[in-house]
């Protein structure tokens, strides 16, 4: 029985590089240390679609995805919402939020209250424009669609984990020619939110808003972990091409796991 | 209010007739049209063709009824090839709904070449715990599986106890080859992650057509020597084993569908710019 | 300390574990253990959904809140399951009952010939794949009404789904055999670089969420309370 | 075409086709009756295929082997403690006891934290940077270009040539575009550009292959109308 497996090296060191910097990364932005993050076209669009919306006096949907509280997307969901919320929390402007999980609901009347609280207008908090709708996928997406024809919002902000019914909330919203924006690491549905949407958050990027916004410490320490690691690999991708292309694959030997 | 404008604003229960026509025709009319096959879906042909009899695979069904319609026929497909190469099938699934399904195919299929259960394959059924049970799997199937889905120890059943050349199969790599048939989460994804490269046991997969294009780069990488994309790759198959089944069928009305929508696409475009020239059409 | 440090200090341990595994050959019966535990836990999580189910229609029936009457039937329909499949397999062990039919079907149990079974194939079956089946119309509506080819990336999307749609059926072949493989190359190349580099995101992204959890930096999971 | 159980499908498949038309009480009781259907099916397979052989059978050993004659070997103790564990997780629902139920939680987070970060550096980082390591010009390309026969091969070969560095291009761009420590202005900015572009393609083949998944599920059940219910003969 070997002590340790040496072919598994390259994947220890991977990890070992990622972790290291993410622990070096926090520690410094939890010493006060702020680091830079590039403008997220998506997060501008949602501030100009509140804007209209407010001005116009009409409603604003937020949907945070229809996975549980145990998926990150849902957890991430809730900054957005609450940074939404605070913008929204001046005027008088509804802001309906569906909910398909019955665990999603206290975390979402929790983070709209907190920032009503933090605007300095904890009485235009409204609880019930919190609504749990069902736990089932289809009737979930035709209670929201119900919501989008009746109150006719004029954003609809689709972010968080979405399935098969993103199709169909995502057209409802394009009828009523409401501001759309999305956001989700749900790869095989950003197609349906980028064709009907005016914007779109991107896997990653969906992510990077969300520490773009809280500018919280272990968000924006991983975020700065990740990118500095895909120096690296990029790096490494471009060494081994240029490797490669004179035949010389020591590189590719080494991360080879075969 | 002009005719393109008219189109535009179309009650969209029309487009749904004119779907429902488009389905249905080819079906009546026995529309049939050969079927290529992908490269991905030549490299799943070559590995189940490279078995020889009395060989083992592990055969993971993930899939419920939601994902039936794609991937049936590519199931009954590889389980009529597999029974009629004499290969040995280890089945389970990771799905909650995925039992009955898998139990239908075997019924389906063994009875045409009298396989045996408990001889030549065995329906383990469905277990929790979808990561780890793959992990674990790699280690100990019986530790996973106690009994089979009908609820007899494994050791009871020859095919566990005496694989190829006699050796017991304790884990998956007594398997020649994993075989997964995946609709979604637990599926491919995580049997490369978790299984193939741990245990560098070889791997192909048959998907739903939508998460297909996710598993291209395993293909290019080699972690998937086979792929077949939803109903197009379970007719190539069938065309590859000539055994024409539901997927060829299919495919044909498959083909009248895309053309219909790729019309819509172009129609809807086109009425929306047409009538934004002439300054009337809606946001 | 009970409440939240206990939870992060056995994630960390169970965390811990299943990497030594990994790495280290010799610690392998401890992660078996684990994952038979994590088995369990997940089928309690799920049972737990189904109890919640239970609680929020037996409420709305109680309360003959909109819609209580569909509740109902849904009862009806979940007790039916739960009766073949769950209540009285443990009677029949425990009576040690013999051969219980309600006319071709085996009363107890749930795999083929039960009426268990027969109900998931007549009626499971359809009513989920049909449900699915309804995309295909809502797809084809959405591809009229929602598919406005406005900016290029717009139109870069429009081009490669018509080539793939087009290029993946036996018309594409018909139409032009060069099609389906200007169908594969763009599978093949384009589209699968795209995809490695959002599989590689991903993966960094799980990693360093995975480790924070591992280092007890992460603790979010447990909720706010 | 007489089989009763034939026409109970056949009800269930156009209750919820009935929908298309418009939202009415046969679909609403058609999709209550199947999230309960589903639910009582879920509670029944978990029961037979998890609780009974993973939880019960060897619990009962563990209790039998720790309480009954002989020393209890020490895996029955652990299953035993690890049961105990996971019984913890029904504590949920009471409002004194559900900080209980998050000790089984963490245990569960961590094991499915320890997994995925071993599946995810060894199963796609690794091999997937290693598989794009590839030489500018696609080894044999030209080969295949001077042998191609037609316009569809000669196409086909021609892009072939241009198969690694598309890939190669491809990746950095996209990469590039998911990188937040730089503004998307000057040469970084017009590559992010050019990784959208990929980006776009990529949605573009998913939209494809999403279109034909949905079509196929449509089809399954109109052939089982056509060729199980109304006896019209489709299928191969």
């Amino acid at each position: 029985m070997k002590l340790f497996d040496p072919s598994r090296f390259p994947i220890f060191l991977a990890i070992a590089l990622l972790g290291i910097l993410t622990v070096w990364l926090i520690t410094r932005a939890r010493r006060g240390e702020s680091f830079f993050i590039r403008k997220i076209a998506g997060l501008e669009a949602v501030e100009e679609a509140v804007g209209r919306a407010t001005e116009m006096g009409k409603p604003i949907l937020y949907v945070p995805g229809i996975d549980d509280a145990n998926n990150i997307q849902t957890i991430y969901s809730m900054i957005i919402l609450g940074y939404v919320a605070k913008m929204v929390a001046r005027y008088e402007t509804p802001l309906i939020v569906p909910i398909a999980k019955a665990f999603v609901m206290p975390l979402a009347e929790e983070t709209t209250r907190q920032a009503y609280l933090d605007a300095g207008h904890p009485d235009a908090y409204n609880r019930n424009n919190i609504r749990y709708l069902s736990d089932e996928q289809f009737a979930f997406a035709a209670g929201v669609n119900g919501i989008i024809l009746r109150e006719r919002p004029a954003a609809n902000l689709y972010m968080g984990s979405f399935f098969a019914e993103s199709l169909l909330l995502a057209e409802t919203g394009f009828q009523t020619g409401a501001i759309q924006i999305a956001g989700t690491a749900n790869i095989h549905q950003l197609p349906f939110f980028v064709v009907a949407c005016d914007y779109t958050l991107i896997g990653e990027e969906f992510f990077a808003a969300t520490a773009y916004l809280s500018r919280e410490e272990r968000l924006v320490g991983t975020l700065k972990a990740i990118d500095y690691v895909k120096i690296v690999i990029i790096v490494v991708l471009v060494a081994g091409t240029l490797l490669a292309s004179v035949h010389v694959n020591f590189l590719h030997e080494f991360l080879n796991l075969e | 209010m002009s005719l393109t404008q008219r189109i535009e604003s179309l009650d969209r229960r029309w487009i749904f007739l004119v779907m429902l026509v488009a389905m249905s025709f080819p079906l009546i009319v026995h529309m049939k049209l050969p079927v290529r096959a992908s490269p991905e879906a030549r490299g799943f042909y070559e590995n189940i063709e490279k078995l020889q009899a009395g060989d083992v695979v592990y055969l993971a069904s993930d899939y419920d009824p939601g994902g039936k319609a794609e991937l049936d026929p590519m199931l009954l497909a590889v389980l009529d090839r597999l029974f009629q190469k004499n290969v040995k099938i280890v089945g389970a699934t990771l799905w909650p709904a995925g039992s009955p399904l898998l139990e239908r195919a075997y019924k389906a299929e063994a009875p045409k070449y009298n396989k045996v259960y408990g001889v030549d394959y065995v329906h383990l059924g469905f277990k929790e715990g979808k990561e780890n049970v793959m992990v674990q799997l790699g280690k100990s199937i019986r530790e996973v599986f106690p009994v089979d889905y009908y609820g007899t120890p494994l050791d009871s059943l020859p095919l566990m106890h005496s694989g190829l050349n006699g050796k017991p199969i304790d884990k998956l790599n007594d398997t020649k080859l994993l075989v997964n048939i995946s609709i979604g989460y637990p599926g491919t994804k995580e049997w490369v992650q978790q299984v193939r490269s741990r245990f560098n046991l070889p791997m192909i997969s048959g998907c739903a057509a939508v998460s297909a294009p996710e598993y291209f780069p395993y293909v290019q990488s080699g972690q998937l020597s086979g792929l077949l994309g939803g109903l197009a790759g379970a007719a190539e198959y069938e065309e590859m084993i000539d055994r024409p089944g539901w997927g060829v069928t299919g495919m044909a009305a498959q083909s009248l569908a895309h053309v219909t929508i790729v019309l819509l696409i172009v129609l809807g475009n086109f009425v929306y710019f047409w009538n934004r020239r002439q300054g009337v059409s809606r946001p | 300390m009970l409440r939240r440090e206990v939870p992060i200090l056995l994630a960390m341990i169970v965390g811990w574990f299943m990497v030594g595994e990994f790495f280290f050959p010799w610690a392998e019966p401890a992660g078996t253990e684990v994952q038979q535990m994590a088995v369990i836990i997940t089928a309690t999580g799920v049972i737990l959904g189904v109890a919640n189910v239970i609680r929020i229609n037996l409420l709305k029936v109680s309360r003959r809140e909109r819609d209580w009457r569909y509740s109902i039937l849904l009862l009806v329909g979940l007790g039916v399951m739960a009766l073949l499949g769950t209540i009285l397999p443990v009677v029949h062990a425990a009576v040690h009952g013999g051969g219980w039919k309600i006319g071709p079907f085996n009363l107890v149990g749930i795999t083929d010939g039960t009426l268990f079974d027969r109900l998931y194939n007549r009626v499971y079956v359809p009513l989920s794949a049909t449900m699915y089946g309804l995309l295909a119309f809502y797809i084809a509506s959405a591809a009229f009404r929602a598919f406005r080819v406005r900016t290029m990336d717009a139109t870069l999307l429009a081009v490669a789904a018509i080539i793939v749609m087009i290029g993946r059926v036996p018309l594409g072949e018909k139409i032009w055999d060069g099609i389906p493989l200007l169908t594969d190359w763009i599978m093949n190349v384009p589209q699968l670089a795209a995809k490695r580099a959002i599989l590689i995101g991903a993966a960094l992204g799980g990693i360093a969420t995975g480790l924070k959890i591992l280092l007890g930096i992460e603790r979010n999971f447990l909720g706010s309370d | 075409m007489n089989d009763p159980w034939i026409w109970i499908e056949a009800i269930m498949t156009l209750a919820i086709l009935s929908y298309l038309y418009k939202d009415n009480p046969v679909y609403k009781a058609a999709e209550y009756l199947f999230v309960g259907i589903a639910s009582g099916y879920y509670l029944s397979i978990y029961f037979q295929n998890v609780l009974v052989p993973n939880l019960f059978v060897p619990s009962w050993r563990g209790v039998h082997a720790a309480f009954g004659p002989g020393t209890p070997a020490p895996t029955d103790l652990i299953r035993l403690s690890s049961l105990m564990l996971a019984v913890f997780m029904f504590m949920r629902f009471s409002p004194k006891g559900a900080w209980l139920s998050r000790w089984p939680l963490g245990a569960l987070v961590g094991a499915y934290a320890g997994l995925a970060v071993i599946g995810l550096a060894q199963g796609d980082l690794i091999p997937q940077i290693d598989s794009n390591l590839l030489p500018i010009i696609t080894p044999g390309s030209w080969s295949t270009l001077a042998g191609a026969q037609g316009l569809a091969q000669g196409m086909a070969a021609f892009l072939g040539l241009f198969s690694n560095v598309v890939l190669i291009v491809g990746l950095l761009a996209t990469l590039v575009y998911f990188f937040f420590s730089l503004e998307h202005r000057g040469f970084t900015g017009r590559t992010a550009k050019l990784g959208v572009y990929f980006l776009m393609i990529s949605f573009g083949a998913s939209y494809g292959f999403t279109v034909m998944a949905r079509i196929s599920l449509a089809l399954d059940r109109l052939r089982f109308l056509f060729e199980d219910w109304l006896g019209i003969h489709i299928s191969g």
